[in-house]
């Protein structure tokens, strides 16, 4: 089992390490095959463990770290449920998307470092899943966020891709610094820094502790998950290549934070404050990201969008005391966005670049067909329609708020499924767009859509698969529900609140009647034959507010970044300049002042300095009276 | 109050006002001529003093050779004494006046404040054989050592005047240091 | 008896400082030295009361040596001057300040 | 074994003397002076595998020397070896043998008395390191200073004679205090006990009064606060670290500076426990506000040299505050954050350097889309930023984790800031790393990547960051006893009589 | 030969081998430079030698002059400063065309005067020393009649030293009226009256005028910037150094001899006079741009720090104050002697002044540019120099004295003189050279000095314990 622990983390390392050594000199057939063997490897161990480890909780010790006093840092790994179905998801759809990237990238330069990183990305994120120890976990955290501003500024040449790797990279450490301080609460109040053992003894935390832990892991995981208030860099992050947004920015990295939240749950769960704002923040964000995408000109960025919105929806279940729900909901997401974005992906390469979705249109679908059928299945599954993953995962986060006993969580409720209206609206207006769209002003110098490889094609097909029929993996129908009896040894982790069948189907099949109300709505609007064409040339100023996601990045210019940069001016020239170092130089100058008045005393002739001695003996004379008196 | 007292109080105006005639002369020969009148004062006092040998020879030494000295220098540097303002002086000397006040005060008081000061000086004498035989025997070393600085003076002199006279030949001679 | 110890010594500190304040006050070298000859000869009656106080012959030796080193002084110094004033033509102690600073 | 010792310390001088012999053949001075360092290196690593902990000393000393130099004064030779002088005196051998290879072309002009002046710098600071005498320590503390003056003053940068000088004052103005109050503990403790002696145990042993004892400590505290440097009397560090050439800027950043740290350590802590414990709030501000401060002032930097410098102040600011809070993880953190920023800072101003050589200008602005012009030396740039910004793995983030683990202990707030700080770190690593290596593409940028020799420099650096970021165990059990010996000795106030009465020594 | 004969033979050396210089020069027609110079040397290291001489353990037989330890440790100290005096000497007086029996000569007899004043028990003989001291410099300062300054310099060293000399005898005289005795272990109120106690007052303070003329402290020191530039530079550095150290060494005597309540009055005006120095001295040096003045300014300071070392000399003894001076000795020839040795050779040329001068000369004459760097650091207390321990001794007497303040005075103005010696070094070693004074080769012998005195001074920096331990030996516990 360490063994296979131990492969598991190795594998995708070692590619990274043999990319970074010997990148340069690589041939690039072997570069790609040891990229994906890598992580095919990797896949292929984390369902071995989770095969052999069979349910049970497992904790290994893989390698001491290092321990100073009580202070112990050992890389032990934790090889639970909850940690064996993220460890199955992350390689799974890392082998695809490098599958996917061998194509996609084939003519781009730079492989070896894209290799490189994708595998230590992988690498990384595996330890964050299986990590019990919570420097470990911290270790995978940073090491994803660096990988992540390294992918995304994979373009480096183009200055736009480089600052949006920054933000992505400062944002998400503003969750890791909270992440810090979280740990290091864990550690005074514990003296341990096992997850396995806090969550067995989060009991003894007070209460003030709990709740900080509890709004620090929130600030976490909102770094991470791109969670409002700190979701800002996630659309940005679309800069990177296409595959990459898919693994990281959808499906795995992003929904690390998520997976912090679980793996404390029981932590979390003992603040209902803290609970509250997480589900509170969950719903805002969801509703936020869902009519942020509905104003995007940009495939990936309506993608983005969406993802922090599911990401909400995700924080929002966790929030509802239904962390299985979360999950549920996570593993869903991953598999329709990450479907989506490779689908994107293949239409961008088709489109050689394109990425506005008012330049796509009918030959896209002409052009590729089987992308334009996964897409499609993609979007249902996104929209919630039954009987894909998405609704199934969607139906039970928004029925555990309904049923929950406080008020509060049915306002959620009625966010979330409003949420869940405007995201069938959104996708689907994506999906209108980008395959009926007609003529239109910017379609005219669209570029022609040309063939794709097929193997871009198939990796979309197992995704496609387990978004439509994934569902079955946790069917709310009698003893169906696989996931939630398999995390059950998990800390925390259990089914979500009972309701009656009668109040649970109508939920369901409203769900239903929403999702495809918001469908009808999209088709309408934006369909083969929409009603009125949009002149998406004169965007009205609420359009200006969605697109722009709400001015977010507005508000934080002008109260985050330009405050600091002033600050900084102030400082710099102000203080260190003018102040500190002006007192040191100054009393130099000072110094040099008083050394010319001396030397002005040295007047060079006679008289003064005469007359000095006879006032020096004077002045003597004055202070032995003034000693005898 | 004796007749000595009267005598030294006499010889200390006398020297006192020669000497601050001396010092306020604007003119150099009279500021001399004072000065020689002020060691006569003092040589007085030595005698007085119960010093007859020093008395001696503080009229042969400051009063003669020192001050023949200066007169000779006097004369041949054929200084001329520019009147001054009223005011010019009254600045170089206020400061120097003040200080000297000052210091006089606080002089008298030390003096004045030891014990000593109240011990009245009887009269005696120091015969110049009991004298100079003191200093042969018990001083003979710092007059071993007095010949030694008067001899280095000497040296420093004749250098000096030598070096004067080289400057006097190079001002009416410029050439000659290329020739050399 | 003559007068109080203290009277010599009032007096000889009288002309000291009367020689002090025209070394500090008068800017003609040769005043200065003047002045000075007079702080020796002051120093000279202390030393000849001081004598007779004690009734040792210490003080009048002194004396001795002090003219002594006047005279060399007062030789070394006029030559200095006369050769100044040949080179620079100029008595005035205060003319003499290009060091300075 | 204890002749090893005097060996080690004395080797580099010696070495520097010979050097001095061979001035006109620079060559050979490189030669001579690369086999001088290697073989100190060797002398210490001989030390490390070859010896252990002293049984019955509780100080986790492992070699000593102990003899008289000046019995009038009461000034012993007395140098000692524990975990920590080990760690420090590893990093300087270590980090003297790259300054050399890094030297290696840079320095045409007068090469004998550059490699006299860097191996004359290993002896000073392996002397501050290894000193167990307060007074030896001092000499070998002023003594640093001067090679390293002539080191900037003679190879540096244009303006580098002022930056010299700046430097130089400051370090003598805070030397001059310590002095003092050195003088000042001296006469106290010899005033109590009849024994004039300068050896650490012995002046631990002394009674002090408060208000003596604030005073000597404030100016211990200077004397060392300006080398660290804590932050109101940091100006001269900017200027020193960019005006001095790359080998300079490696002994300043990575080397000098620990002596500060070390002196604080060593001596300013455990002298003056009492007075320590009491000024913790006032440290831990300090070293806060370094780390924001610079954070703000090195983000408006233009000179790419400058901002690696000040990162050594924001660096040296968590150093302190692991001091402060002197517990054992954040005393170990402290170490070891030192020796991380040893190698890091160094490694950049290297990567600077080598930067410099090729494109003749350190303005932030002159330079970007590198990584396509030089792919190796952007990688190493990169992971060395990264390094520098505490990415886990990497060297710095085992220093700074232990240092906010155990500052998080004590001080909580503390460690929440510290955490802040952190952030704000890579703010302006990145503008770095951004303006450098990204951009458009650029043929007139410099393109010719690492030579050998150059990498032979990096290698070993990333090496050592890889090291001690995956497997710190070897350091920090070498650190292990010294430490905890340390931390014992502050927390109670007792401490130190306990530890000499106990017949430690 | 008798005791009291052998208890001066070190003044016997020196005057007869004036002496014998003068006639040399006078009765040989070629006035051989050479032979004068040798001769002067061989006086001096005979003076040095028969130090060794004086009678053991009988009574001093001698009224007048210090034949113990005490006295012996400066005779030596200042036949050795004579002899590299000379040494630094030789190569400048033949270039500035003095090279003759006056110089020769009046250096012994310069020398004799400071055994004179080094060694006086008495208030004569110490008067005796102190003005044939000043007369001897004031022909020394003026013989290099061709370099501009020079006679302004013996100018004002000479109104200056008679003034100052005048008060020195007021104040002997005084003393002499209040105590009735010459003997300056008696004189300085051990065993007197303390009805008297004004009078001794008044008197020591006069004599402490003439005392901080020769010493340079404020406010007496104005000439020492004016007449140390002016005066040629070998004469400079045996001014600053020969010349202070034995007023320095007859101030340690007083010190030692005054009772404890005129120490206890003395002490606020040497206190205020020794920070004053330190300070005036350390800050005016700071923009200093002409060599010799700012290592006047420098020496001022250094005679400031020696104060504060006297000053404590009840509680510290004089050990330290005596290790400092010996140093302060070895620096200041360093110093000057480099100064003299890279002046030019043209006898019309003054020193090498400006300090752009100094430009570069580190390393185009790395020998005496290294002597002069060794010595500046000295001179700022750096190691591996006997100026490091030097400040550690002195500033450890002036704590051990409870001078706290004035210690704290001293290290501020340390910190600023760092920068005065600093600017020196970064003239000689970080500038371009300039050139417009071409060097002189430097000789055999100034080189031979210069090796011996930075010899000396590292040595003491490394490794002090035997100039400690003699120190301890003469002076008792240290």
């Amino acid at each position: 089992m360490k063994s296979l622990l131990m492969m598991l983390l190795l594998f995708p390392l070692l590619g990274g390490l043999y990319h970074a050594l010997l990148g340069v000199r690589l041939d690039r057939r072997w570069s790609e095959i040891v990229a994906v063997a890598a992580v095919a490897g990797s896949l292929i161990m984390a369902v071995a463990a989770a095969v052999v480890a069979g349910g049970r909780p497992v904790i290994f010790p893989l390698l001491e770290w290092f321990s100073v006093g009580e202070l112990a840092a050992s890389m032990d790994a934790m090889y639970d449920p909850l940690a064996a179905v993220m460890a199955v998801l992350v390689t799974f759809i890392a082998a695809l998307v490098h599958l996917f990237s061998v194509i996609y990238m084939r003519r781009e330069g730079g492989y070896a470092r894209y290799y490189c990183y994708l595998n230590l990305f992988v690498f990384f994120m595996l330890v964050i899943v299986t990590a019990d120890n919570l420097l470990f976990l911290f270790l995978g955290w940073e090491g994803v966020g660096f990988c992540s501003y390294a992918l995304i500024g994979f373009w480096y040449r183009d200055a736009y891709h480089a600052d949006a790797a920054r933000k992505a990279f400062l944002v998400t450490r503003i969750g890791s610094a909270a992440l810090g301080i979280a740990i290091g609460l864990f550690f005074t109040a514990f003296q341990s820094l096992s997850m396995d053992y806090i969550t067995h003894h989060a009991g003894m935390l007070s209460a003030g502790m709990v709740l900080a832990i509890g709004l620090l892991l929130l600030a976490a995981a909102a770094g991470k998950s791109a969670l409002l208030p700190l979701s800002i860099w996630l659309p940005d992050a679309m800069a990177g290549p296409t595959p990459v947004s898919a693994l990281i920015h959808a499906a795995t990295m992003v929904t690390a934070g998520v997976y912090l939240l679980l793996r404390l749950y029981p932590v979390l769960v003992l603040s209902p404050v803290a609970m509250g704002v997480t589900a509170a923040v969950g719903a805002v964000t969801a509703l936020y990201g869902a009519c942020s995408a509905l104003a995007q000109h940009d495939i990936k960025r309506v993608l983005a969008y969406s993802t922090v919105s599911q990401l909400g929806f995700m924080v929002l279940g966790i929030g509802a005391e239904d962390p299985t729900g979360g999950l549920f909901h996570l593993l869903s997401q991953a598999f329709f966005k990450a479907l989506l974005f490779l689908a994107a992906g293949c239409i961008i390469q088709s489109l050689s670049g394109e990425h506005d979705i008012f330049r796509m249109g009918r030959k896209v679908r002409h052009a590729l067909p089987k992308v334009y059928g996964c897409f499609l299945i993609g979007a249902l599954s996104l929209a919630a329609v039954p009987p894909t993953i998405g609704f199934f995962s969607k139906d039970r986060l928004l029925l555990t708020n309904l049923t929950h006993p406080s008020i509060f969580h049915a306002v959620l409720w009625i966010i979330g499924t409003l949420t869940t209206l405007i995201t069938a609206l959104y996708v689907f207006r994506l999906f209108f767009l980008v395959f009926y769209g007609g003529p239109g002003p910017k379609r005219t110098q669209a570029p022609e859509p040309g063939p794709v490889r097929p193997i871009l094609v198939w990796t979309l097909y197992p995704l496609a698969f387990l978004a439509l029929a994934g569902g079955v993996m946790n069917l709310p129908i009698g003893s169906w529900n696989f996931l939630d009896r398999y995390l059950m040894p998990v800390a925390g982790l259990g089914p979500p609140l009972e309701a009656s069948p009668s109040l649970e189907w109508g939920v369901r099949i409203g769900n239903a009647v929403v999702a495809l109300i918001g469908i009808g709505l999209a088709y309408l609007a934006y369909g083969p034959r929409p009603l009125k064409e949009k002149p998406a040339t004169a965007p009205d100023s609420m359009q200006n507010l969605l697109y722009s996601g709400f001015y977010l990045n507005k508000l934080y210019h002008r109260w985050v970044v330009r405050p600091y940069e002033q600050a900084a001016a102030f400082l710099s020239n102000r203080v260190d300049h003018g102040g500190v170092d002006a007192v040191m130089t100054g009393s130099g100058r000072l110094a040099s002042r008083w050394s010319m008045n001396l030397r002005l005393w040295t007047t060079g002739r006679l008289s003064t300095y005469l007359g000095v001695l006879l006032a020096g003996f004077t002045a003597m004379l004055v202070i032995l009276a003034l000693g005898l008196l | 109050m004796t007749l000595y007292t009267g005598i030294f109080y006499l010889l200390g105006v006398i020297t006192l006002t020669a000497t601050a005639m001396a010092v306020t002369r604007r003119n150099l020969v009279h500021a001399a001529l004072w000065l020689v009148v002020s060691f006569f004062g003092t040589s007085l006092l030595f005698y007085l003093l119960g010093a007859p040998f020093l008395a001696a020879l503080e009229v042969i030494i400051f009063a003669g050779a020192i001050m023949i000295l200066f007169l000779f220098i006097i004369m041949t540097l054929r200084e001329e004494a520019a009147p001054r303002s009223f005011r010019e002086v009254w600045r170089r000397w206020r400061l120097p006046s003040i200080l000297g006040l000052i210091s006089l005060v606080l002089i008298g008081f030390f003096i004045l404040s030891a014990a000593s000061s109240y011990h009245r000086l009887m009269p005696a004498m120091a015969a110049p054989i009991d004298f100079g035989r003191f200093l042969v025997t018990d001083y003979w070393l710092p007059v071993e050592i007095v010949s030694f600085l008067l001899f280095v003076a000497l040296v420093g002199v004749l250098y000096l005047g030598r070096a004067t006279d080289e400057l006097e030949e190079e001002e009416s001679l410029p050439s000659v240091e290329e020739e050399a | 008896m003559i007068v109080p110890f203290g009277h010599v010594l009032f007096l000889a500190g009288l002309l000291f400082l009367m020689g002090a304040v025209c070394a500090a006050a008068r800017r003609n070298l040769i005043m200065i030295l003047m002045g000075v000859e007079v702080m020796l000869n002051a120093a000279g009656l202390v030393f000849v009361g001081a004598a007779l106080h004690w009734g040792t012959l210490d003080g009048q030796a002194f004396v001795i040596f002090i003219m002594g080193v006047a005279a060399a002084e007062a030789g070394v110094g006029l030559v200095l001057f006369y050769y100044l004033n040949r080179r620079t033509g100029d008595t005035d102690a205060d003319s003499y300040h290009t060091l300075k600073g | 074994m204890r002749l090893l010792l005097t060996l080690i310390l004395f080797l580099p001088l010696i070495g520097g003397i010979a050097v001095l012999f061979f001035r006109r053949h620079p060559d050979r001075c490189r030669w001579v002076s690369l086999g001088v360092t290697l073989a100190d290196l060797i002398l210490v690593l001989v030390v490390w595998f070859g010896t252990d902990p002293m049984p019955g000393a509780m100080d986790g000393r492992r070699l000593f020397v102990d003899l008289p130099w000046i019995p009038a004064l009461g000034i012993r030779y007395f140098l000692l070896l524990d975990g920590i002088s080990l760690v420090m005196i590893l990093l300087t051998a270590f980090l003297m043998v790259l300054c050399i290879l890094a030297s290696w072309r840079s320095i045409a002009d007068r090469a004998g008395i550059y490699y006299f002046a860097l191996l004359a710098t290993e002896t000073a600071v392996m002397g501050v390191f290894l000193a167990g005498d307060l007074f030896l320590f001092y000499l070998f503390w002023e003594l640093q200073l001067i090679p390293i003056f002539f080191l900037i003053g003679l190879w540096g940068h244009p303006d580098r004679v002022r930056a010299a000088v700046r430097f130089f004052i400051f370090s003598m103005a805070g030397g001059l205090l310590l002095l003092i109050a050195i003088i000042g503990l001296y006469l106290i403790h010899g005033a109590q006990t009849e024994v004039y002696g300068f050896a650490r145990y012995q002046l631990m042993n002394t009674t002090l009064g408060p208000a003596v004892e604030w005073w000597l400590f404030g100016a211990f505290l200077l004397g060392f606060g300006v080398k660290i440097p804590i932050v109101p009397v940091h100006t001269w560090l900017p200027d020193a670290h960019t005006e001095a050439p790359t080998a300079g800027s490696v002994i300043l950043a990575g080397l000098l500076l620990k002596t500060g740290a070390y002196g604080l350590l060593r001596f300013g802590f455990p002298l003056f426990p009492t007075a320590a414990a009491r000024s913790v709030p006032i440290l831990l501000t300090l070293g806060l506000v370094g780390l924001f401060y610079i954070a703000w002032i090195a983000l408006t930097q233009q000179d790419i040299k400058r901002i690696v410098a000040y990162s050594s102040i924001s660096h040296m600011g968590l150093v302190v505050v692991g001091l402060a809070v002197w517990n054992e993880i954040a005393l170990s953190g402290a170490v070891i954050q030192m020796v991380n920023h040893g190698i890091t800072t160094s490694a950049l101003f290297i990567l600077v350097g080598i930067l410099e050589e090729r494109g003749h200008s350190r303005q932030l602005g002159d330079y970007h889309g590198l990584w396509h012009r030089m792919p190796v030396f952007s990688g190493f740039f990169l992971f060395f930023a990264m390094a520098a910004v505490g990415l886990p793995g990497l060297n710095n983030f085992i220093g700074e984790i232990l240092i906010l683990m155990g500052t998080f202990q004590e001080w909580p707030a503390a460690g929440i800031i510290g955490f802040i700080g952190i952030v704000l770190t890579l703010i302006y690593f990145l503008r770095l790393v951004q303006n450098l290596l990204f951009g458009p593409v650029d043929e007139r940028m410099p393109g010719d990547d690492i030579t050998q020799r150059e990498a032979a420099v990096l290698i070993p650096l990333a090496l050592a960051v890889l090291w001690i970021g995956l497997h710190p165990g070897p350091l920090l059990d070498l650190l292990a006893p010294s430490v905890a010996h340390l931390a014992d000795l502050v927390g109670g106030n007792g401490g130190a009589a306990d530890y000499v009465a106990s017949g430690a020594m | 030969m008798s005791d009291w004969l052998l208890s001066m033979l070190p003044h016997i050396c020196l005057g007869m081998g004036g002496f014998l210089v003068f006639c040399a020069g006078g009765f040989l027609k070629k006035r051989p430079a050479d032979l004068l110079f040798g001769m002067a040397l061989g006086a001096a290291v005979l003076a040095g030698l028969a130090v060794f001489f004086f009678p053991q353990g009988a009574e001093n037989p001698n009224k007048m002059l210090d034949i113990d330890a005490f006295g012996a440790y400066f005779y030596l100290l200042l036949a050795g400063i004579t002899i590299l005096t000379l040494l630094f000497a030789r190569q400048y007086a033949r270039h500035k065309g003095f090279s003759g029996d006056e110089f020769y000569g009046i250096l012994l007899f310069a020398a004799l005067s400071m055994f004179l004043t080094a060694g006086a028990l008495h208030w004569l003989a110490f008067f005796l020393g102190v003005e044939f001291l000043s007369i001897s410099f004031y022909i020394l300062i003026a013989l290099s009649t061709r370099k501009p300054g020079s006679s302004e310099a013996a100018l004002k060293y000479f109104i200056m030293g008679s003034v100052a000399g005048a008060f020195l005898v007021f104040g002997i005289a005084v003393l002499y009226a209040a105590t009735g005795s010459m003997v300056i272990a008696e004189s300085l109120g051990p065993y007197a009256d303390p009805a008297q106690q004004n009078l001794i007052l008044l008197g020591f303070s006069l004599i402490l005028v003439g005392i901080g003329f020769k010493l340079s402290l404020v406010p007496f020191h104005f000439w020492t910037p004016d007449v140390y530039q002016g005066a040629p530079a070998p004469v400079t550095a045996f001014l600053s150094t020969g010349a202070k150290l034995c007023v320095l060494a007859a101030l340690v005597r007083f010190g030692a001899a005054s009772a404890e309540w005129l120490w206890e009055f003395i002490t606020p005006v040497l206190w205020i006079m020794a920070a004053l120095t330190m300070a005036w001295g350390n800050i005016a040096a700071l923009t200093q741009q002409r060599m010799k003045r700012l290592l006047a300014y420098s020496s001022m300071a250094h005679m400031g720090y020696l104060l504060m070392a006297l000053l404590a000399i009840r509680e510290a003894g004089p050990g330290p104050f005596l290790f400092y001076a010996t140093v302060y000795g070895l620096m200041d020839l360093g110093a000057f002697g480099s100064a003299a040795l890279l002046s030019s050779a043209d006898p019309e040329a003054g020193d090498r002044e400006d300090l752009k001068d100094y430009q570069g000369l580190g390393f185009s004459h790395p020998l005496i540019g290294g002597v002069l760097a060794i010595s500046l650091l000295s001179l700022a207390g750096l190691p591996p120099t006997g100026g490091f321990f030097g400040k550690f001794v002195l500033f450890r007497a002036a704590l051990q004295g409870d001078f706290e303040a004035l210690a704290v005075i001293g290290i501020l103005t340390a910190i600023v003189s760092i920068y005065v010696y600093l600017k020196v070094i970064v003239a000689l070693y970080f500038s371009p050279q300039t050139g417009r004074i071409p060097v002189p080769e430097p000789p055999m012998l100034g080189r031979a000095a210069g090796i011996a005195v930075m010899v000396l001074i590292v040595w003491m920096g490394v490794f002090p314990s035997p100039l400690l331990e003699v120190i301890e030996g003469i002076v008792g516990g240290y």
